[in-house]
């Protein structure tokens, strides 16, 4: 039986490296990776929990999260490779036309 | 039947408003002259049924309707006739028309020919408003629409700068009175808790002590609206340039009749003025020391009508003293001889003026006694008259006035006045010689003079006639005023026991206030008025002897004198910069007072104040607008941070 | 097999389930028609979606009555269910008929937008009607999925692709932090029910639980993100500048209210112990919004960022309801929230008709003149810059009093309430801006054109009598949104 | 024994998600992240989410990275090189953030927590935990389910429209 | 329930607008007549005020009660009673004026200025009118709107800074108010249980003297900028100068009116011991006000600026009327509001013809105008004097009473504030003399042209009035003399009993109201 408080901080910490992998890069694809960690942080943290609390709840929300990240991610895909059809980059950077 | 006096001039000024188009000059003339006359009529059938009243109620109230009732204050429309204001009203009208009928001459060819005799209507109507009015808010009526009409008639000629100019400045001067009539209005009217003249007498004596702080400041401010009226000190400014009006308004409004009506107003409220001796005091000193400042700088005076305005001034300053001594009576006396003699003189400088092609220059006079007979019998006769030579109606008066200041032991007052007299027989007699004696000075066909008063066009008279007598319509109430000026002076024949004639027809309103002392005329010995009477006289010729000495026999002792006292005679050319002292401490700094609220308070202060807050907002925009780079990184940064900032939050508590 | 037994599913529980039900099978059958041949301009894309959104919106006004638990207490039809599955279904009808020509002239493939559009409409409806995080959490996805698609929809244009990224990323990382926060909740709670979780912290003492308090403050922050609030707002001008003007429409409306109805679900049922922890935060959130709102929108020259700023100045005020907190706060924030959707619509229902072919003519200046030369536009936009500002006699102003009236029963939130109005009148600086261009400028070179659309007219003409309408008797929506608060399931 | 494991695939989880985040070129950082994804799983399979631990492994590592890895081939994306000044800031303000972040959950957290009721009922161990799970999906979690269904059909769908080739009705124009 | 007659006399302009909104486009010209019809229909049906509202009736009269928001107890509340009687009756007849003024003014888009006028027309008799303090925010608000569009639409150079700036000034001010009406409404609620906006049941509710204080602040702050107070007038000279002549003439004529109504009928009965504190120092920033705006009027070189500042000067004597808190205040200060109505629309109506004639309002412009356009002198002239307050004309009424009552408050208020009556004379005299005295200096002058019949008759009724409440004001200050009373009396009962309150709170005798009740002596 692994102790809450360590899975909860592993939890934190990888969901802090998402926020800070958002944060400094600027590719759009490595910053959605980031966020794939961010999500997969969360998903510790349900599962811990769940285990814990001898549930299955968390599992099955782990099961939905992951069914969510998956289509996100077939459309976050696409708008990067739009994105990068029209301007041959995806630094997050280099595009801001929009602005002000 | 009293509404009819007023009402005549004012349905003549609608009829000539609306049909005088239509009318002509001749209808118009007849239609206005006719109103007044009319007028005078209707008044003297008021007086003579008033007369038939026995003395201990002889006054003559209507009331028309309730001009505004709100709360305890209430106002009527109503008119009383009483001796007093029979007086005036005799002379209003009566002098009115006399003027009326000269000016048909005088402004025959002026192409404004009606407008002239609507204001003039316009104003008999406002004068007999405020000489009929039983309370002094109809007076306060009649009182600022004489003052319209003066504004009106002084700016006639209104394509004429200084024509306008000085309308204005009466008209302001005069406000500036005003403000202190309605202020002493006010008082009044807290303490008294009416406008009537009869309910303000009868409460008076039993709320105000006698001298008390609100009587005296009450009675002292109705006294600055009759200095603006009356053009006393300080505010006398304004009389002398209404001279740019036609002369025979000058006559009528600016000599006769509505510089009289501060004298009337004094009089009229002596119930109040008598139980405020301090107010009495600054009167009778402010009277004096107008006198003689006016006395003096009429000394010095080369237009002729300018040299009766002054002589105006100094004559009301006259009056003034007069009730400042307690003499009413003789106010009034020497309001109603003043309005025969001045406007005599005045309308004889019309003539003149008339017969010289504008001509107002003295000093371009001179010899015209033969040229206009008529003219000169009649303005030697006013000349006679206001110097004060008995038996003409000026000694009267005069001489009541002096005796009065006398015997209530003013004496410097007195002195003062013995002062003013002789100057007043020096000038008077200077104008006189100067027009009609000696060489003529000016040149036949003489066309405009040089100092701009004829500058106008509107005038009759193209160039190059000969100076002539003036047309009938204007000798004519030469003549009457000359006798009037005459005769007028017996109503008020001292040694009478129980006091003149005039006394005695006054005394139901001078004595109605409880038995306080009044008219002090009387407790002389003979003796002594005798000595007084014999003074004056002797005064007044030594007076005119100067003036024959130096402007007919020696004609160069006037230069030699000038050069002697330069400086003076500079100061009394100049009015002794009182105009320019004015401008100096009032008119200028309040405009450049308002300028700088403008331009400054009004659009840096507040307006930058209010679009300051704009500015702010639109650079708070931009600098907010800063914030969304476009970068999804800025953005992402600060969702972290407000997360951030949340955790903190909770951190804290 | 011993099955958890399902449920009896009652006559009514379909009706309830129907709107949900309706606008999946609209979706399917939108695809589903792509494969016959279709013209290139037909209309039956908009056909079916309008009829959807009908039968769906009639389904659950036909029990509007009712109040029914299903799915475990994961889906509830409540007052606050039915009044914003009317919303929702009311936004998309208005957003179809907007859509209607502007996707035609802009190329846009039909049968997709519609479908997104339906779906981004079911997962509203989810998300105001979903009593579990677990299903909020999807509604709000599907939501979010179908709306990055659509502002990306005109994917030629450099503008659309760029607001798509980056309403997705960010997006997503909100996504991120709503989840955690979720699972930290779980893990307080042991469960991710509303009403349980209600239950237990009723009777809990443990409030001041870390675990409760980041989990709440990571959820609210989902929440924020999605209505736009400071400082989790600055997508917002960004997505509805480059999204298709339609698009922006729908999602200024549906996606703040969707936003709002789960949030205040959540703390009405769940959070309402421990939103006391930190409920004076949502006043400054408030406070800023506002205020951050309606001053950077004072320079915007592009109508579209404009109308993204107001819509964060107003969802300042909105969150001033909910800092009042309680069911009367709520209650006002429907009130205001329906009341934005007509306003708003009606601003971009004019919006769409600008410009012709596939040019927008978005800008302020392009507005020059139009108010003489097109009355009717004119008077419309008129109309819906004076009730966005809270001006009587307008929906606008009384969605204000509503708010204000309830924030003022709070001494502690006077500061805010006057922060609100001084706002509103900074706010109407640029509204005015709006009718200046109108009626006072002259457009210099040619005005811009106007592609009319009989559609299009009558979503304009329905928002303007619905603006006109609430600002005079606004009634009984008030009576409704009183309802719709009280006994949520 | 359990526990030393826990350490040791937290430790590479923690090591790749770090390397995801520093490493410049993305193909890298993606392969990271499936090592990373892979440790999940195994922290999962130690917590006895057996199914969580395989769908984790499919779905994620096979089915989503490979997707990135395809997109990443397919832009063909050189380096990010990152250098300047700003890009320090940026690095700098992540890092500090993220730091902030965690001191601060982690004081809040060190004030004691507490953790939800436990539930006495286990999750039936007779057949294993992927059948437990199918049970409640099926049943309890019927609706969410659906959900995700729809939610996948629409991805689908978006991602066909955005991705869609050169032709098409947007096509033109841009 | 008898006819609502008052609320057809606020819809009936409102139908008339959408009919001529409505008209088509080649009805341009016509469209001015049917206005001026609509116009002189609706001030026909409003004359009734004047006879068959019963002065002495202590209640308002033709009360129409309608729930217009249960929720909130908020009711469609009508009634009048003489005071918005007359502001009424004042309403419609300038209204008729000023469109008939503007025939020939609006050159392009009449069928939109004439409908915004009438729009206008119904939300100030909407807002005269209305019992219920929402309804009044309502319709205070509302008429912005029409005002802000005619300023901008059809005015001059700087149009639309002046239109923005009269919108925002006048909604900053009002906003605070409405957060008052709010807490009002709360109080009541709180205090009574009643949700209600009804003016009368606040006028029962007794208000602490604490809360009195920030609440009449607001709402005088609102009310100040309306009227408009020094230092809060700046919008005006703006919004005047640049607006239509229609549009002047009402804004002077009935829109300020509109402040001074809103302290005499809400934050001066509602808050009388705030008003006990403030009152003195409103006084006399009302007589800065009568000072200021005088002086600055004889600086300006614009004739409508110089009328828009003697404005500031007049609504200064109503201030100062109402802050005598007497009866001869009260009146004088009703009367100063019909007064400057009758006299200032008529001088923006002057300026506006010559302006249509010569299309510039620089004094420096003109001069000598008597000798090419007597008639319109004449007006110019009578209209002037009874600006300045000439005795027998109706500009003296007003004053008289006002500076009366304020010399029963306080001698001090009356001495100072006659001040502006001799500026008056300055300022308007010196103007006339420039203007219409003197030779004539531009060529352009030469060739004006004299009023028209229309425009003759546009000022007969205006002169006939001036001369009427000169000589015979009694039927005006009949009607509303009971109704002010009323308002003196409400106020002074309120203070009084709050007062009580407070002095049971401190334990000490009721304190009475002295100071509210004036009378100097």
């Amino acid at each position: 039986m692994i102790p809450l408080t360590w899975s909860l901080a592993l939890s934190a910490v990888l969901f802090t490296i998402g926020v800070v992998g958002v944060l400094v890069r600027r590719n759009a694809l490595v910053i959605f990776m980031s966020i794939e960690l961010m999500l997969n942080a969360a998903n510790l943290a349900f599962v811990a929990f769940a285990q814990q609390m001898n549930s299955l709840d968390g599992q099955i929300f782990v099961f939905f999260v992951m069914t969510v990240a998956a289509a996100e991610v077939a459309v976050g895909l696409a708008i990067i490779v739009n994105v990068f059809r029209l301007r041959e980059t995806i630094f997050v950077d280099e595009i801001n036309l929009l602005k002000g | 039947m009293l509404w009819i006096i007023p009402a005549l001039p004012l349905a003549a000024v609608l009829l000539n408003l609306l049909f005088g188009d239509r009318l002509g000059k001749r209808g118009t003339s007849v239609l206005a002259c006719g109103a007044v006359i009319l007028a005078f009529m209707a008044a003297l059938r008021a007086v003579l049924q008033l007369a038939g009243i026995p003395e201990e109620d002889r006054r003559i109230v209507e009331t028309l309707y309730t001009w505004m009732r709100v709360g305890d204050f209430s106002a009527n429309v109503s008119f009383l006739l009483d001796p007093l204001s029979a007086i005036m009203v005799l002379v209003v009208t009566g002098v009115g028309s006399l003027i009326h009928v000269y000016s048909t001459a005088y402004m025959a060819e002026d192409p404004s020919f009606r407008r002239f005799f609507m204001y003039l209507n316009l104003f008999m109507f406002a004068m007999l408003t405020l000489v009929l009015a039983d309370n002094y808010l109809l007076m306060f009526v009649g009182w600022e629409g004489v003052g319209l009409c003066s504004y009106l008639l002084i700016g006639f000629w209104y394509e004429k700068h200084s024509a306008t100019e000085a309308g204005k400045k009466a008209f302001i001067v005069n406000r500036i009175g005003d403000f202190g009539f309605i202020l002493g209005l006010f008082f009044l009217i807290n303490w008294t808790g009416s406008v009537d003249y009869e309910r303000v007498f009868a409460a008076a004596p039993h709320l105000f002590p006698i001298g008390g702080i609100a009587i005296t400041a009450a009675t002292l401010l109705l006294f600055l609206g009759a200095t603006g009226k009356s053009a006393q000190l300080p505010l006398f400014v304004w009389l002398p340039d209404a001279m740019e009006g036609p002369t025979p308004v000058s006559a009528l409004i600016h000599a006769a009749t509505m510089v009289t009506a501060g004298v009337y107003m004094v009089v009229r409220s002596h119930v109040l003025f008598q139980m405020a001796p301090f107010t009495l005091e600054v009167i009778a000193i402010v009277g004096a020391a107008t006198a003689l400042m006016a006395a003096t700088i009429g000394l010095a005076q080369n237009d002729i009508k300018r040299v009766l305005a002054y002589s105006t001034v100094s004559q009301l300053g006259y009056m003034f003293f007069a009730c400042g001594v307690g003499a009413f009576g003789a106010g009034i006396f020497h309001v109603m001889t003043h309005a025969f003699f001045k406007a005599l003189l005045f309308l004889g400088a019309g003539s003149v003026i008339h017969g010289m092609h504008h001509e107002q220059d003295m000093r371009r006079m001179g010899g015209l006694a033969g040229k206009m007979p008529v003219t000169h019998m009649t303005m030697l006769i006013a000349t006679i008259a206001i110097a004060g030579i008995p038996p003409f109606a000026g000694f009267f008066s005069k001489d009541e006035i002096l005796a009065a200041a006398f015997s209530s032991g003013h004496f410097p007052i007195w002195i003062a006045g013995l002062i003013g007299a002789v100057m007043t027989a020096f000038y008077m007699f200077r104008l006189y010689i100067l027009t009609f004696r000696g060489e003529p000075r000016f040149i036949e066909h003489a066309g405009h003079d040089a100092q701009g008063h004829g500058a106008h066009t509107d005038e009759p008279h193209g160039q190059g006639h000969p100076v002539h007598e003036s047309p009938a319509a204007m000798t004519i109430p030469l003549v009457i005023l000359a006798v009037l000026s005459i005769i007028g002076g017996f109503v008020g024949m001292p040694f009478q026991e129980g006091g003149h004639l005039l006394e005695r027809w006054l005394r139901p309103v001078l004595e109605s206030a409880g038995g306080l002392p009044h008219s002090v005329g009387h407790q002389l010995s003979h003796a002594t008025e005798w000595a007084l009477i014999g003074l004056s006289v002797a005064i007044a010729g030594f007076g005119i002897f100067m003036a024959f000495r130096v402007y007919l026999q020696r004609p160069s002792l006037a230069t030699s004198l000038r050069e002697r006292f330069a400086g003076l005679h500079n100061a009394l050319i100049h009015k002794y910069w009182v105009d320019e002292f004015y401008d100096a401490i009032a008119v200028k700094p309040i405009y450049r007072l308002s300028q700088w609220l403008w331009r400054f308070f009004d659009e840096k202060i507040v307006d930058g104040i209010v679009n300051g807050v704009g500015y702010t907002l639109e650079g708070g925009s931009a600098i907010l607008r800063l914030f969304q780079t476009g970068y999804v990184g800025t953005y992402a940064l600060f969702i972290t941070l407000g997360v951030l900032a949340l955790f903190l939050h909770i951190l804290r508590s | 097999m011993n099955l958890v037994p399902q449920p009896s599913f009652l006559p009514v529980d379909w009706w309830a389930l129907g709107a949900v039900i309706t606008l999946t099978l609209g979706c399917l059958v939108l695809l589903l028609l792509e494969f016959l041949p279709a013209r290139e301009k037909g209309n039956r894309g908009g056909i079916v979606s309008l009829l959807t959104l009908v039968i769906a919106g009639y389904s659950v006004y036909r029990v509007a009555g009712e109040k029914r638990a299903l799915f475990e207490g994961m889906f509830v039809h409540d007052p606050l269910t039915v009044f914003f599955t009317l919303l929702f279904c009311a936004v998309g009808v208005l957003s179809v008929l907007i859509s209607w020509d502007y996707v035609k002239r802009t190329r846009i493939n039909q049968a997709e937008y519609y479908a997104l559009l339906l779906s981004a409409v079911l997962g509203m409806v989810i998300m105001a009607a979903s009593n579990d995080l677990i299903t909020i959490f999807l509604g709000l996805e599907l939501m979010s999925l179908a709306l990055y698609v659509m502002v990306g929809f005109r994917r030629a244009r450099l503008e659309s692709s760029e607001a798509a990224l980056k309403y997705f990323l960010l997006g997503a990382f909100a996504s991120g932090f709503l989840l955690y926060g979720i699972a930290l909740l779980y893990g307080a709670t042991g469960t991710t029910n509303l009403a349980r979780m209600g239950a237990f912290l009723g009777d809990t003492t443990v409030i001041d639980n870390p675990l409760l308090l980041i989990g709440s403050l990571l959820v609210f922050t989902g929440f924020a993100f999605k209505v736009a609030a400071v400082p989790f707002h600055m997508w917002t001008p960004d997505a509805y500048e480059g999204a298709p003007t339609s698009v922006t429409g729908f999602m200024s409306a549906g996606a703040k209210a969707a936003g709002f109805a789960a949030l205040l679900r959540v703390l009405l049922r769940a959070l309402g112990p421990i939103e006391a922890q930190w409920g004076d935060l949502i006043a400054v959130v408030a406070f800023l919004t506002m205020t951050v709102g309606n001053v950077t929108a004072l320079l915007q020259n592009n109508l579209k960022r404009m109308l993204a700023y107001s819509s964060i100045a107003h969802a300042g005020y909105i969150l001033v309801a909910v800092a009042a907190g309680g069911p009367e706060g709520a209650a006002s924030a429907v009130f205001y929230l329906a009341v934005y959707s007509f306003m708003n619509l009606g601003a971009f229902a004019v919006l769409t008709m600008m410009g012709q072919g596939r040019d927008e003519r978005v800008l302020v200046s392009d507005l020059a003149g139009l108010g003489f030369r097109q009355p009717l536009l004119g008077v419309a936009l008129t109309v819906f810059m004076i009730s966005l500002g809270g001006i009587p006699p307008t929906a606008g102003f009384m969605g204000k009093i509503y708010v204000f009236s309830t924030a003022v029963k709070h001494p502690e939130l006077m500061w805010l309430v006057i922060a609100g109005v001084l706002n509103s009148v900074v706010s109407v600086y640029y509204y005015l801006r709006v009718t200046v261009a109108l009626y006072m400028r002259e457009p210099d070179g040619e005005s811009v054109a106007i592609s009319w659309g009989t559609p299009a007219v009558i979503a304009l003409i329905l928002t303007l009598a619905a603006t006109l309408y609430l600002g005079l008797v606004p009634q009984d929506l008030w009576v409704l949104a009183q309802r719709s608060v009280s006994g949520l399931l | 024994m359990v526990p030393y494991l826990f350490l040791g695939f937290a430790a590479m989880l923690v090591a790749t998600a770090l390397m995801v985040v520093l490493h410049k070129n993305p193909v890298t950082s993606a392969l990271f992240l499936v090592l990373a994804f892979c440790s999940l799983a195994g922290i999962y399979l130690l917590m006895h989410a057996e199914f969580l631990g395989m769908v984790q492994i499919i779905v994620y590592a096979g089915a989503i990275m490979v997707l990135f890895l395809f997109v990443i081939m397919y832009l063909n994306l050189k380096h990010d090189i990152e250098t300047g000044v700003q890009t320090a800031v940026r690095r700098g303000l992540g890092w500090g953030l993220g730091a902030l972040l965690l001191l601060t959950s982690g004081t809040l957290l060190t004030r004691g927590w507490s953790m939800g009721p436990v539930l006495a009922e286990l999750p039936a161990q007779g057949e294993g935990n992927a059948a437990a799970i199918g049970k409640v999906l099926y049943s309890r979690y019927l609706f969410p389910f659906e959900i995700t269904s729809i939610l996948l059909l629409v991805a689908m769908v978006g991602a066909i429209v955005i991705a869609k080739g050169r032709k098409g009705p947007e096509g033109e124009g841009a | 329930m008898p006819i609502p007659w008052l609320s057809f006399l606020v819809f009936f302009p409102l139908a008339a607008a959408a009919l001529i909104a409505l008209m088509p486009r080649s009805a341009e010209r016509s469209v001015r007549l049917w206005a001026t019809i609509a116009a002189a229909a609706e001030f026909v049906f409003s004359l009734p005020l004047w006879w068959r509202l019963i002065p002495g009736m202590p209640h308002f009269q033709f009360e129409e009660r309608l729930d217009w928001i249960p929720a909130i107890g908020a009711q469609y509340h009508l009634g009048v009673d003489g005071i918005s009687g007359l502001l009424a009756l004042l309403t419609t007849f300038m209204t008729f004026i000023a469109v008939l003024g503007a025939w020939t003014a609006v050159e392009q888009r009449g069928r939109e200025f004439f409908a915004l006028v009438l729009v206008l027309e119904a939300g100030m008799l909407g807002t005269f009118f209305c019992l219920d303090l929402l309804l009044f925010y309502v319709f205070w608000e509302a008429m912005l709107i029409p005002m802000y569009l005619l300023i901008g639409i059809w005015g001059g150079k700087r149009r639309v800074y002046a239109a923005v700036k009269f919108f925002l000034y006048t909604m900053a001010g009002s906003v605070l108010m409405l957060i008052a009406i709010l807490s009002l409404y709360l109080m009541q609620k709180n205090m009574t249980g009643v949700a209600t906006f009804d003016l009368a049941a606040f006028y029962q509710m007794p208000i602490a003297p604490a809360q009195q204080f920030w609440l009449f602040l607001a709402f005088a702050f609102a009310f100040a900028i309306k009227v408009p107070m020094w230092p809060l007038h700046t919008w005006l000279p703006d919004a005047h100068v640049e607006a239509p002549t229609a549009g002047s003439v009402i804004l002077a004529a009935v829109l300020l009116k509109m402040g001074t109504y809103g302290f005499l009928r809400f934050a001066m009965p509602l808050f009388p011991n705030a008003l006990q504190q403030c009152g003195p120092w409103i006084a006399w920033i009302a007589i800065i006000g009568i000072v200021y705006g005088a002086l600055v009027a004889m600086v300006q070189t614009d004739i409508k600026k110089l009328v828009a500042y003697s404005s500031v000067s007049h609504m200064g004597f109503c201030m100062l009327g109402l802050m005598a808190m007497n009866p001869q205040g009260f009146a004088g200060s009703m009367m100063t509001m019909l007064n400057h109505g009758i006299s200032t629309g008529a001088l923006f109506l002057l300026v506006g013809i010559i302006y249509e004639r010569r299309h510039t309002r620089a004094i420096s412009d003109f001069g000598g105008l008597w000798k090419v356009i007597p008639v319109f002198s004449v007006i110019f002239l009578i209209v002037t004097l009874s600006s300045i307050g000439l005795p027998a004309t109706n500009g003296f009424i007003g004053e008289f009473l006002v500076l009366l009552g304020a010399s029963r408050h306080n001698m001090a208020w009356a001495v100072v504030a006659a001040l502006g009556v001799i500026l008056s004379a300055c300022y308007m005299l010196w103007m006339f003399q420039r203007v219409v005295f003197g030779p004539i200096t531009h060529e352009e002058n030469q060739k004006l042209t004299d009023l028209t019949l229309r425009e003759r008759l546009v000022f007969v009724p205006l002169l006939l009035l001036i001369f009427w409440m000169g000589v015979a004001p009694q039927p005006f200050l009949d009607r509303c003399q009971p109704a002010l009373d009323r308002t003196l009396q409400l106020t002074n009962d309120r203070a009084a009993a709050a007062g009580r309150m407070v002095g049971q709170l401190r334990g000490e005798p009721a304190s009475a109201t002295s100071n509210l009740t004036g009378g100097g002596q």
